[in-house]
């Protein structure tokens, strides 16, 4: 979970990281209840990264300048994100500009501490000049002293700044962070170090030991990639978030785990498929994890795909150790029992009969890999599900059921 | 091979759905589970397997453990795995997923300090067929045999493992790394096992997109395996996309010894393919490429 | 620094250990605006122990009972203490009491953890019961659970007893305290638990990086043995607190270092000598020690110790690596011409001359070893001051001086 | 003995004030104090020595390192002393005081892995009397010889070695455990050390009232220590005062094995008489009492 700059500078302020006094703004007509002084910053709160060099940050000598930066600022979208909330802040000298990050590195297994003296919007520079250190053991304050090294600082800078780092490991190590970051930390001409931009990423999987962080809830726009990749943890029975891919493809796709999604999705476009959305209806590797509850997740799943209207044919892949195929051909007897009631009573709700082909239901593919996949079949037989032994025949009839379909108009 | 059918084993986190679902399987093949670990049921049974509250009360009755595999939620894992490890077990299995990466970096680097073997998080464990069982893999999609099947999926693992399976070709191991974004053993680790391991001939590794472990995996390969390998990378239709920002691009660029293009699918195909490692386009594919290697290394064997 | 009960359920609170709903209370009046039901307990806050056994613990049904009471409870000195505030807690329905705490051994060098069945007012019983654990690797919660099993505990109060132990560790950790102890922790009939009195003594040496928890600043009734046998690390300027003796004493001692100051008061006792007060103006490993500090605190030492008008004879024992005997001699010097300066003044104001005989400078003794000593012989031939090179002679003659003068009436 | 001449030093906050009185007083001993380390003060030099914001910028200059010296504020010691250990120096040495005991209990078990010997805090270092100083001993009070003097006093230990000095006995080594409430290392450790010591004929342990080292030294003596020992303790005649209060009552009664009273003068005393060691009454015993101990020694070896 990504946190926005004002709220990871309150973690930064009462870790003892020096930020500037600042003021949130959540519409323009706050500035005039402002209670710094001009000349002041003020700064788009959105979650892409960018906004600098887009107009996303503007100065204000007054009252006047400040509303009307803050209206333009409001409706302004970096990178497709318009901002709910603006950080007014005061202006600070700066002779020089560094970056710092403490980051989990995942092919390491370590956090690492970086350092470039080449800080600010500039990314290029700060990467070329970026030092790191692997926090290989546990962490002292020495190895902060090592980046400041190989960094270059010196004298007075090395002690202050590296209490920087120190305690943005603290922040990163208590509140399970993946990526905590100040750039620019600025350095003033008499030396004194600030942290004039900061970006806080708490890891999803740690984030409900941490309520506090967890409340601010910053609703981070969705991210297919995301989905997938990061292999979120669901709860058993959270709501089931499904993935939408192509605005044009009519296959959903609903397997149990990241792998086999992503596999099951390779294969559907190797064959000439176009996805519209998948699902990840969860791997067998969550603590709480029992045979009804998958059964329960493949029926919400199935609403939820099918509440994209796009979507005509549903390729159902699943392999499973611990439930049984059986159970899982319940499951789907049990959605489309539900689905076909939902059209009776729309039909009977609107006479004209239209609803019918709106809220039809999509053609089910599915596959099954598990113990007793005899019974299975038998659950199914009376249905119109289609149960395929083989993956990739499943595949291909799935795609070509969308080739012979037409589209509803 | 390290695990055996006279290894003894524990199950921590039992009485956790996961346990009770996780434990009876491994019994049933035949795996020695000797205790099961839950604070609170001390005293209890499951199907047969004696419960206790804490590890020291199990060891003066079931003598020393081999193996631990933990069920626990995910924020009791550290722990657990801690409680095994102090207890002198030095092969631990995490199942549970979700487990925070800090957790993970703190127990890595526990078990390096203890010369500690550790399996996942988020992974079905290992299964050695017809052997042992520790996790949760399906013992009907596997047969014994001479295939070592590594991956870092829970489902894609018995996908394969069935695809081969039905091809004839059975496996020495089928083994999950986990799929957390922090685990406890790497890839390397494991191909070095199987490059040791009398029963396996050929290495099956199965990979994703994200991350870097495939592209250090074939560089490993290139550099110390000497059994011939196949691999399979899921994941080439996912949509590109950001990973942790601006900053995250700056970190990777740093840290990854493997370009800028590290995590894709591309970047990892090609990796294996630099290597000079068939790359399987699709699951079916992989017995094929097996078979071709086997009867070259039959052929080299034979000239 | 101990907290006293208030302050450590505010700790208790913040880390999720259960406490019942409470409320301060400064004066009996401050009852009549009490936010909890009645009936209540009232609970004198005192740093002393045993306060239960005598009066300092009261139950009240309504208002007027409960302004009662608290008149009773702050009149009501606990081992000689009065408390300053009350506590005002809910009524809790106890079926058990058990003794937890989380504790520094200094001779096993690890935390340890306490526990007993037998909580409550009955030390002697708790103690009967004490289980313990030493922490000995870094913590984890099995080390909490081990404490459990050991004490005797079962099913589902195993888990949330060792939860109150994991926090309890945790804030003895954050905090770097010496002691948290919990005594009792109820448990309610249906399982629940209950922090019903609690406490921290957080350790002094590290008190200056938890600036929180030295504002609480509880002045605890000052200990002489305590300012030895502690060795509480002085700031290197901090003022100087003399520790009082005897009542009747007229020896003041002043040596630098703890052990040095323990040994040579041994000797006075031994050679007959009763100390009035003694003082240790600090050992050499503090890090910003400086010779010239020395000579200030040495100074300053002398001032402190002089103003008990009890002591008619001041022995200065010094043993130096770092500062030479001739510094030392110097600011005895100075001392002595300040005080002559300040009798002077006084008898010049008052011309009755009679203060002159009261502010009499104290006789004094020195001993002193290190480097340039017959320069400080040189330097302190002039004064009253007595320099003797041998310790166990340089006793006797203090101690003679208190023999020979009779006592100023 | 392990400290010799030839051993390399290095001193941790060599320009703090205690650093800066401390590493010329080593240097003019004769200890090689190869580098200072204080961080901002990198490239300067005190009286020759040169000075370095890190350890192991200094590494490559110095080579191996046998021991640091620590006067760094105290809480930047442990800091320090990981950095010392991180490079592989195996004894640290602790002058400042007033370290938080939570950071020592950390440092112990840093040192215990990795087998690092640690003096102090609070304490005077190590003087090996015409070899070698680590630490701020006042080198004028001691001469060579073959009594091992062992305290947790600082300025105490001074005046007895002075009393041994004066008194023609000399000395094979002083060293302070170090008198805050958690040290590094223990009495019965350095017994050890002086019991192997080839130099030393006579232990002297000169202790102090609270905690139970003295009673744990005497208990340890009876058991392991072939070498003469004379002990005497500090603080007789202070007050009795409550420690704990009512927690440590009964904290101290569940954790300490020498009886209720532990940590009085009497305790003590009674302890190292139970294990027939001779306790000084004052300072001025001690060359009697270490007198006696040679005597009786050579007329054993004699006889």
């Amino acid at each position: 979970m990504d946190l926005l700059e004002y709220q990871a500078k309150e973690l930064f302020r009462e870790m003892g990281i020096p930020v500037l006094p600042s003021q949130r703004i959540d519409r323009p007509r706050d500035l005039k209840g402002l209670e710094l002084p001009y000349p002041i910053v003020l700064k788009s709160q959105v979650y892409m990264g960018g906004r600098g060099r887009v107009g996303g940050v503007r100065f204000a000598e007054n009252t006047i300048d400040a509303v009307a930066a803050a209206q333009t600022i409001f409706n302004l979208p970096i990178m497709g994100e318009y901002p709910k909330v603006l950080l007014a802040e005061a202006k600070y000298d700066v002779q020089q500009e560094l970056y710092l990050a403490v980051a989990l590195n995942r092919s390491i297994r370590r956090p690492v501490l970086l350092g470039s003296l080449k800080g600010g919007i500039d990314v290029r520079a700060a990467i070329d000049e970026m030092k790191y250190v692997v926090v290989d053991q546990e962490f002292s304050p020495f190895f902060a002293r090592r980046l400041m090294l190989k960094m270059g600082l010196q004298g007075a800078l090395i002690n202050s700044v590296s209490a920087i780092v120190e305690k943005m490991y603290r922040l990163f190590l208590d509140n399970d962070l993946d990526l905590v970051e100040i750039n620019p930390l600025g350095v003033s001409p008499t030396g004194e170090v600030m942290a004039l931009d900061g970006k806080v990423t708490v890891n999803d999987d740690a984030l409900a030991r941490h309520p506090a962080l967890a409340a601010l809830n910053p609703k981070a726009p969705a991210d297919p990639l995301h989905a997938l990749d990061k292999l979120t943890p669901q709860t058993a029975r959270s709501p089931e978030v499904v993935s939408t891919l192509n605005s044009d493809g009519q296959i959903g796709i609903l397997c149990n785990g990241a792998g086999l999604t992503m596999a099951t999705m390779d294969l559907v476009c190797q064959s000439g498929g176009k996805p519209a959305n998948f699902l990840d209806i969860g791997s067998e590797t969550h603590y709480s994890c029992m045979p009804d509850i998958l059964g329960e997740r493949l029926e919400n799943g199935l609403e939820a795909i099918a509440q994209n209207k796009q979507v005509r044919v549903v390729l159902i892949n699943l392999v499973s150790g611990t439930v049984s195929c059986e159970q899982i051909a319940d499951a789907i007897v049990r959605f489309l029992q539900h689905q076909s009631r939902k059209v009776r009573s729309i039909s009977e709700a609107r006479e004209d009969g239209l609803v019918s082909r709106v809220a039809r239901n999509p053609q089910l593919v599915v596959r099954l890999v598990g113990s007793h996949l005899a019974e299975a079949k038998e659950r199914l037989s009376t249905t119109q599900a289609l149960i395929i032994d083989d993956l990739e025949i499943a595949v291909s009839q799935a795609v070509s059921f969308t080739k012979q379909t037409k589209k509803p108009t | 091979m390290i695990f055996t059918p006279t290894s003894k084993v524990i199950v921590q986190g039992i009485m956790e759905p996961l346990g009770v679902t996780c434990a009876p399987l491994m019994k049933e093949y035949g795996t020695q589970v000797v205790a099961g670990i839950s604070p609170g049921f001390g005293g209890q049974t499951l199907k047969g397997i004696p419960v206790f509250d804490m590890l020291e009360q199990a060891l003066p009755l079931i003598g020393s453990v081999d193996a631990a595999v933990i069920c626990t939620p995910p924020y009791a894992a550290l722990d657990a795995a801690l409680e095994a490890i102090a207890a002198g077990i030095r092969q631990v299995i995490l199942i549970s997923q979700g487990i925070p990466p800090l957790d993970m970096v703190h127990l890595i680097r526990k078990a390096e300090a203890t010369e500690t073997l550790l399996v996942g998080p988020n992974s079905p464990g290992i299964i050695v067929p017809g052997q042992i069982l520790l996790g949760i893999h399906p013992p009907n999609l596997y047969t014994p045999g001479s295939v070592g099947l590594i991956s870092r999926s829970g489902t894609l693992t018995y996908e394969v493992a069935w695809t081969l399976t039905q091809a004839g070709l059975g496996q020495s191991i089928g083994v999950s790394v986990g799929g957390d974004m922090i685990v406890g053993s790497s890839f390397p680790q494991w191909l070095q096992i199987l490059d040791e391991d009398d029963r396996t001939e050929v290495i099956v590794l199965v990979g994703e997109i994200g991350g870097d472990s495939e592209e250090a995996a074939a560089h490993y390969i290139e550099e110390a395996i000497d059994k011939p390998v196949v691999a399979y990378i899921a994941g080439r239709s996912a949509p590109r996309g950001r990973r942790m920002g601006h900053a995250g691009a700056i970190i990777d660029s740093q840290i990854a010894d493997f370009g800028p293009d590290v995590g894709s699918a591309d970047s990892k195909v090609n990796a294996f393919k630099r290597a000079k490692i068939p790359v399987a386009d699709r699951p079916s594919e992989i017995p094929t490429l097996v078979n071709e290697l086997i009867k070259t290394s039959a052929q080299r064997s034979a000239g």
